[in-house]
């Protein structure tokens, strides 16, 4: 494993330090592990709390700021936060309006968030979860965890955010952050494993022609191991599963993100998203906004994630909110 | 030994916080397969801080040793392994307020435990999931007791069992946890948290004195 | 290899359909293959036109935008554009005011710049040129062809833009796109090789605990072989060396940049970035602006580059002015 | 034969392409080694698009051949190796104003195009570029013609000497272009500039069948 690390022991407090010292707009608390906004939360504002495993930056804390999460808490890498430290960060930035916890869907981190969620209404901390499951791969049923949230959690970030800026009230917001959650879906590829600071080896093998299909952001292998495709394939392959799922006609306005998982870089995203758009657009499906870069990441791995939202206009104007964070801004 | 002291408890804890350490590569690797390789960290950190708190705090019932314990567990794992860890002791703690706990009360307290946990996580048998491991350990320690064993032999089979259980999710297709994204792919892997719950009864055992215990 | 690809032969022709398709503020002309503003020049303005090789996403198409770039001509992956390119862009922004070059130090690029001038001047576009050589891995002797082109890059298209936005003329802007370079070093570690579309495997074999110091953005093998090191000895290198030839007091406000190489997670460059800021500080360096990230990269290469840059107050109003591109987003 | 035709410029040019494709990936091989990896896809295309404008061009002179090769390779080589190999060409072309040219007047304008490269480029013998195929390949020529050689045999020891030349790049330390960045590290390797230029006399030595060219 050749990572920049001191001891896969400190990964976490030493990466909040080169957080805190990057961000002065910040305020990182390495203690409690726990990254808000530097300036307290405008009382009678909702606060936005989101959090899961490390590995996956700059998911969550690098979406903290004006128009997005109040305060993000990260776990050790692919762990999700103890409880603690979500209470922590939600009595941290409640000004007494409540805070909206945006959950993605794994066993640990729903368990997490509700023991913490019980402990924040004890201190009369008024709470409202949206949970996020948009992975496609995942059937969900009685059989499985049901779907993993991964991409769409940026969308529910962004849209909910700019409506609590704007001063919607707890039930508004987390009404938002779902609505937009039920109407995204994403679906992924892996080129390669990744390699977490504990395990020093990559989670799986692949041969030099193989991918994984249908992966999550946590290094498991995916849902089955094909031929390496070219990209229009690939791309072909991805929006066809999505678009399965989540039909949509050429009224509907979609916000696209094709997302890379840390080691793919951007001359191959935007390579791939060419191939994404010429495919959406033969499938009829209009894309009113579009992200391409490296935002739900999955530490090393070299892949993409697509993820698709079918907005109405009201999402589309909260998206297009100003918005100020170390990884997304605009409009400020 | 015939009864459950607070000096045990805390050995067990014990126990198990140097088993983990010492195991904590190999469950990292199981649920590197099946999941997100992580478990073996978890675990480690879990139990070592359990350790640490351990040292430096009176006791006044076998049940608080366990409580805080699984508080610890929760407030130091995070992923699912510590709220379902950290909830099978935090449960079973609460019953044994006495200072000893006779084999009975501790099968009761265990019992809770697992009761909570399914109830926390949703899991039944054969979901491949430490259930897998916890159960065939509680029915063993149970049929022993009821066999008229003692202590060491009554724990002795529940490890026994919880090995057996933990090796019998081999084949099992996961349906609850992150394996469970992997469907039909997760069959021939061992269940990282079976492994674990297995180590944590051998750890009992290694504390009682059971016989021929791995 | 693995990536995302048609074909190694289409790889600029198929991302720059993605840009395109990402990117409504820009206009992108994939014949010519020049990225400039979808909005033409303010009459009276300076352009700015900057350029290379491709594989180091986003420079530079990704600095297309107001406050920083009129125009981009990339070229094949790691091959300076061609001339006609250069010229194509220049005519196709310049505004009468003239044209700033921004040409990072390499033989190619140099040379195919200079030709890409001689034209552009015979077709009367005023041009003048600002050459980047910020990298110390490299003495600038009779032995090499000088010192490379990397990191500073941005500092200058970042700086110089705010100041042709602010009205400044051909002279002004390309005197302070030069006092930026002269101001800016940087050094660079590799923990991977980088692969080529073309040549489809790593451009050198490094073992598992084997490093490459003082590497270029080209992929080719840097200064010298080391063992993989802690990240807080990594950091202390790296400082070290860019300090030795660029000596900051206190007083002097320090730009620093710690730059991805394509393949590095953010995970790794907040946490490097810790070491950096706690070295930097150890000696007395004032961290008066800073960026994380991939910014600079060398395709799928695991490593990272340091560039500080001694500002002085007007760098640094200039470099908070109001920037709004693909991949710097600030004050608008 | 025993002067450059139109045609036979063309030959070579054409020649030229189909060496270059061949040998594209070895010349990125060694490029990648000490350079940047891609001199062998930036020879492949400059010369297929050189290749494509011969198909569809009349030509009024031997040097306008070498002139518009020239050219194109400097509209669509980039790097370092498209305004140098695209200057040697465009800087030979300029003195071929006839529909032929005498193996004298060859090395007279393969002369300029070295001394413009060496302008345009600044380098010496021994800095490990094209310039150590070039030099030595127009000495032999030139030795070869005061011995009274007819073209063939003259460009046969041209083609020779540049590959001697190109061979003899490997123990030197490189001075000029990427490699001078590797300093002492960019010894052990063929220069990828001097293999292409060893490419391009065997080009011309093969269309105007030299003896025993490799
Ligand atoms: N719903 C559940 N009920 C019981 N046990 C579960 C459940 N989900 C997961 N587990 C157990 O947790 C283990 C994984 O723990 P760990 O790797 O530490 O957490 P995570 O899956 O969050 O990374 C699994 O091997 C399984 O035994
Ligand atoms: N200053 C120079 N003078 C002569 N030849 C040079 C010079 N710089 C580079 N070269 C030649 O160019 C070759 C590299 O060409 P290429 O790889 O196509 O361009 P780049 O170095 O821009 O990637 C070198 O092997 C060398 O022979
Ligand atoms: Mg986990
Ligand atoms: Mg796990
Ligand atoms: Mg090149
Ligand atoms: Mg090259």
């Amino acid at each position: 494993m050749k990572k920049f690390l001191n001891s896969p022991d400190t990964v976490i407090d030493d990466a909040l330090a080169g957080i805190a010292a990057a961000h002065p707009g910040l305020a990182v608390d390495t203690r409690q592990r726990i990254i808000t906004r530097a300036r307290p939360t405008r009382p009678g504002r909702v606060a936005l709390v989101s959090g899961g495993g490390s590995g996956h930056e700059p998911l969550h804390g690098g979406f903290v700021g004006t128009g997005m999460l109040d305060a993000a808490c990260p776990g050790e890498v692919f762990t999700s936060p103890v409880p603690d430290q979500v209470l922590a960060a939600a009595t941290a930035v409640d000004s007494g309006a409540g805070v909206v916890l945006v959950v993605k869907n794994y066993t640990g981190d729903v368990m997490n968030f509700e023991m913490a969620a019980e402990l924040a209404e004890e201190e009369g901390v008024r709470t409202a979860t949206v949970l996020v499951d948009d992975d496609v791969a995942v059937r969900d049923s009685t059989f499985t965890a049901g779907r993993r949230g991964t991409g769409a959690t940026l969308f529910v970030e962004k849209i909910a955010g700019a409506l609590a800026e704007q001063g919607g009230d707890l039930q508004a917001v987390a009404d938002i952050g779902r609505r937009v959650n039920a109407a995204s879906r994403s679906f992924a590829v892996a080129l390669t494993a990744c390699t977490t600071p504990a395990s020093g080896r990559p989670g799986f093998d692949l041969a030099d022609d193989e991918i994984e299909v249908g992966i999550g952001i946590h290094g498991e292998p995916g849902r089955s191991r094909e031929k390496l495709l070219p990209a229009r394939d690939l791309a072909d392959l991805t929006v066809r599963t999505v678009l399965e799922d989540l039909p949509l006609s050429s009224e509907d306005p979609a916000i696209v993100m094709l997302n890379g998982m840390g080691g793919t870089p951007l001359l191959e995203l935007y390579l791939l998203f060419g191939e994404v758009a010429a495919r959406l657009s033969e499938r009829g499906v209009t894309i009113a906004r579009s992200l391409v870069g490296n935002y739900v990441t999955s530490l090393d791995m070299a892949g993409a994630s697509l993820t698709v939202c079918r907005a109405d206009d009201r999402m589309l104007e909260l998206w297009d909110a100003p918005v100020s964070t170390p990884a997304l801004r605009w409009g400020l | 030994m015939d009864s459950v002291t607070i000096d045990l408890a805390r050995a067990w804890m014990r126990a198990a916080a140097e088993s983990m350490d010492e195991h904590a590569e190999e469950l990292t690797r199981l649920d590197a397969a099946i999941g997100d390789g992580d478990h073996g960290s978890n675990m480690r950190r879990g139990f070592s801080a359990v350790a640490g708190k351990l040292a430096d705090t009176d006791f006044p019932s076998v049940g608080s040793v366990l409580t805080l314990s699984g508080r610890t567990l929760i407030s130091t794992v995070g992923g699912a392994s510590g709220p379902l860890y950290g909830t099978v002791l935090r449960s079973a703690g609460k019953r044994l307020t006495g200072s000893t706990a006779s084999p009975g009360e501790l099968l009761d307290a265990l019992r809770d435990g697992m009761e909570a946990v399914r109830g926390l996580g949703g899991a039944q048998v054969r979901d491949k999931t430490m259930v897998d491991a916890l159960a065939p350990a509680l029915a063993a320690y149970s049929a022993a007791l009821e066999d008229g064993a003692d202590l060491g032999a009554a724990v002795g089979a529940a490890a026994r069992a919880a090995g057996e259980g933990a090796q019998a999710t081999v084949p099992m297709t996961a349906r609850k946890g992150r394996a469970s994204y992997l469907g039909e792919r997760s069959r021939g892997h061992q269940d990282p948290g079976a492994a674990s719950t297995a180590l944590l009864f051998a750890a009992l055992a290694s504390v009682v004195g059971a016989p021929d215990v791995r």
